[in-house]
């Protein structure tokens, strides 16, 4: 029902920012303006399969419906205080971790089997980027809320933001450096945000355009680290290039977590719509 | 009309196919053949740019700067009384097959309009035409540059 | 892949009789257009993508858009249509590797 | 997870006493190497790779060095740079050009790069606006020397800035870069036009 009402508004509002554009030439571009005037992109159909997916039962019969209620019932707002210390597993997960973990533990997925999990890892998977797209959507509209209550969430915020502001690789990168020094400035034509100050977590995952894929943050993380040129020994020999830190691993989630506790109080709208 | 793309399809399929088999025909689809704006009018409107009349009924609205060629929103309007119009054809010069899309439309469609998102190999103009139902072709276009974007 | 060709249709909730209204859609296609390389292994990887999508309301027909490989992935469609009764927007979509689809949206007019 | 942290702080630890610039250590490669590390582990070491002088960036303020005097540090900086043969005026300017960024590719340039946040050649829109433009750098009467230094280090000149080490870190060669100094002395180039 809220959904429809949704389409409805969304509906008008594109026709009053239509109009309401001037054709005034820009030098920078308007190129994501017009994207998002269009008014629906294809990170909508991903929730669509999200929500198809978790109906679907796992190996041993169970779907993530048997746990969490139909159309995620009890999911909604669980989005908006992740990452968080679950017990079960007894770690700090953010939403991708969470469903590994729940696929594998309850669901019947054997996580030692390399084909599931490089179903899982793919991005264009049917498995983690559609139900963690869809889930977070079960939150939408809702506050962002991250609470450091468990020891472990406050080790791994430190540690998050001692992580943003680490200067190293072979381009002498922080995360803070672009998105924090030079916050505002434009890379090529790409303005740069400050997830931190400006609580931009919002729209996270987000279908960026100049991939032509549904991100999630885990993605967004360690692609970011992709630019460091990170190196064991030396960046000019390809084999010792480190790309990316392993995904689900706490590096990652140290980083998700400093960002999103700075964006507590911001307002969940997912899918985004990015470059 | 619809022979002639059908035609055209099969031969683009059929070349394909071709140059997926190894080693065959490598060094002709290194170089994809490009189709020049005017060759794909003249297939699909049978007239070549010269036969086209600029007319400010039809809007396009499209970014002035693209990040993305892969991605570019294309809003096509006309303020054109949908039942004279027989159908919208859309090209965006720089492509290897410039033509895009074709819309026909009907008096069930109320208004002239349709959005998309299309590829643009380069910048370009994106082109739009209205094939009148007497026959008559207007058309308008808009440059929209294409850049590299993020840290490139 | 089970993906290709999911499609989500949007249109406005209620309609007053005789309003133009706008009817969106996003289908999960990869579109390709035959002349990219797979980075890995260096083959070409075959054209696909969607050649034509019907839109019919009660069976008549509304518009059909022919489409080529130049059309974005995951794409997007966007037409107006005026609608006089309540009833069945039928949306059939077909791919040039014989893939064909269809979606039907309820259109309530009051 | 505790003993991740800790097994990462000793090996920067370790890494931190051994400090030295990457291109010296390239000439003693280790024994260890043969040994398959896995993804995890190589990761902890590349983050424990960071330098003595990357530590002293690593503040919030990010571009005040942290513990290190800005003198020693800069004096420190050029003494690593490393000057070619041939002098810091390279005799390749289409090399140049292209590790500057390439012009049939929009700027784009693995290499350099150096468009991502300069603007220069008028015909390439997509610059950035991070570093001062450099239309007209040849014009400006600045020393090709300092040109070299900073680009091959420009911490030397300019500690903690953002600009990235480049021949420090081995990303440009020596010789390269003299290419680029030229591109951008060139009277002829689209910077200077």
């Amino acid at each position: 029902m809220k959904k429809r009402a949704f389409f409805v508004s969304a509906v008008l509002a594109g026709g009053a920012v239509f109009t309401a554009v001037s054709l005034a030439q820009q030098q920078l571009p308007t190129h994501l303006k017009e994207l998002l005037e269009l008014g629906m992109h294809p990170g909508h159909a991903f929730i669509d399969e999200g929500r198809e997916m978790f109906h679907k039962p796992g190996p041993n019969g169970k779907s993530c419906a048997t746990c969490h209620g139909q159309d995620g019932k009890k999911l909604e707002g669980a989005y908006a205080k992740m990452p968080r210390y679950y017990k079960d597993i007894d770690r700090v997960a953010d939403i991708d971790t969470r469903i590994l973990a729940c696929m594998t533990k309850y669901m019947g997925y054997n996580a030692k089997d390399k084909k599931f999990k490089k179903k899982f890892n793919k991005w264009s998977g049917p498995y983690r980027v559609p139900l963690a797209t869809y889930v977070a959507s079960l939150s939408n509209g809702m506050k962002i809320n991250v609470q450091l209550d468990d020891p472990q969430e406050k080790k791994l915020y430190e540690y998050g933001k001692k992580l943003w502001y680490m200067r190293v690789g072979a381009r002498d990168f922080s995360c803070g450096i672009c998105h924090t020094v030079l916050a505002g400035k434009r890379i090529r034509l790409q303005g740069l945000p400050d997830p931190v100050k400006n609580k931009l977590y919002t729209h996270w995952p987000a279908y960026r355009f100049g991939s032509d894929r549904m991100w999630t943050m885990e993605d967004r993380v360690r692609s970011c680290w992709k630019a460091y040129l990170l190196y064991v020994k030396q960046w000019h020999q390809k084999k010792d290039w480190v790309k990316k830190p392993p995904p689900y691993s706490d590096w990652v989630i140290a980083l998700e977590l400093y960002m999103k506790k700075a964006a507590n109080g911001a307002t969940v709208e997912v899918p985004g719509l990015l470059r | 009309m619809i022979t002639r793309r059908d035609l055209f399809k099969v031969a683009g399929v059929g070349a394909v196919a071709l140059t997926v088999a190894p080693g065959m025909v490598r060094e002709s689809f290194g170089a994809p053949k490009k189709i020049s704006i005017d060759d794909a009018l003249k297939e699909h409107l049978g007239t070549g740019l010269s036969g086209l009349k600029e007319s400010n009924l039809i809007h396009i609205k499209a970014p002035t700067i693209a990040e993305s060629g892969a991605n570019v929103p294309v809003q096509v309007s006309a303020n054109i009384p949908v039942d004279q119009v027989e159908a919208l054809y859309i090209f965006a010069d720089a492509n290897f097959n410039p033509w895009v899309a074709t819309v026909e439309f009907t008096p069930m469609n109320g208004e002239v309009f349709f959005a998309t998102r299309i590829k643009l190999a380069k910048t370009s103009p994106v082109r739009a035409v209205v094939k009148m139902k007497d026959g008559s072709l207007l058309a308008a276009s808009k440059e929209v540059k294409v850049t590299v974007g993020g840290c490139g | 892949m089970a993906r290709i060709g999911r499609a989500i249709v949007r249109v406005p909730r209620r309609i007053s009789k005789g309003q133009v209204f706008k009817v969106q859609m996003v289908i999960t296609h990869p579109m390709e257009t035959g002349f990219r390389k797979d980075k890995k292994t260096g083959k070409v990887i075959p054209a696909h993508y969607i050649t034509k999508v019907e839109f019919l309301f009660n069976g008549k027909k509304v518009t059909t858009l022919h489409t080529g490989a130049g059309v974005s992935k995951n794409p997007y469609f966007a037409v107006k249509m005026k609608a006089t009764e309540s009833g069945t927007l039928t949306i059939k979509y077909e791919d040039n590797k014989g893939g064909k689809w269809s979606k039907e949206v309820k259109i309530n007019v009051s | 997870m505790k003993k991740v942290f800790l097994a990462g702080a000793m090996v920067g630890l370790g890494l931190l006493v051994a400090c030295q610039p990457a291109a010296q250590q390239a000439e003693a490669p280790k024994k260890a190497e043969k040994k398959k590390l896995s993804k995890t582990e190589k990761f902890r070491i590349a983050l424990s790779n960071q330098d003595k002088y990357q530590k002293a960036c690593s503040n919030p303020t990010q571009l005040v060095p942290e513990g290190i005097d800005i003198e020693t540090f800069k004096k420190d900086m050029l003494a690593t740079v490393k000057f070619p043969e041939g002098g810091v005026v390279g005799k390749n300017i289409a090399r140049g050009e292209k590790l500057f960024g390439d012009p049939k590719k929009g700027g784009k340039s693995r290499r350099g790069n150096c468009y991502a946040c300069h603007c220069g050649d008028p015909k390439i829109i997509a610059c950035g606006n991070i570093g001062p433009s450099l239309r007209g750098y040849g014009k400006r009467g600045i020393d090709p020397k300092d040109t070299y230094i900073r680009i091959y280090n420009s911490w030397a000149q300019n500690p903690c800035s953002v600009m990235p080490r480049l021949g420090y870190h081995g990303v440009l060669k020596p010789e390269e870069i003299a290419d680029i100094v030229a591109y951008m002395h060139d009277p002829n180039s689209p910077l200077n036009k």
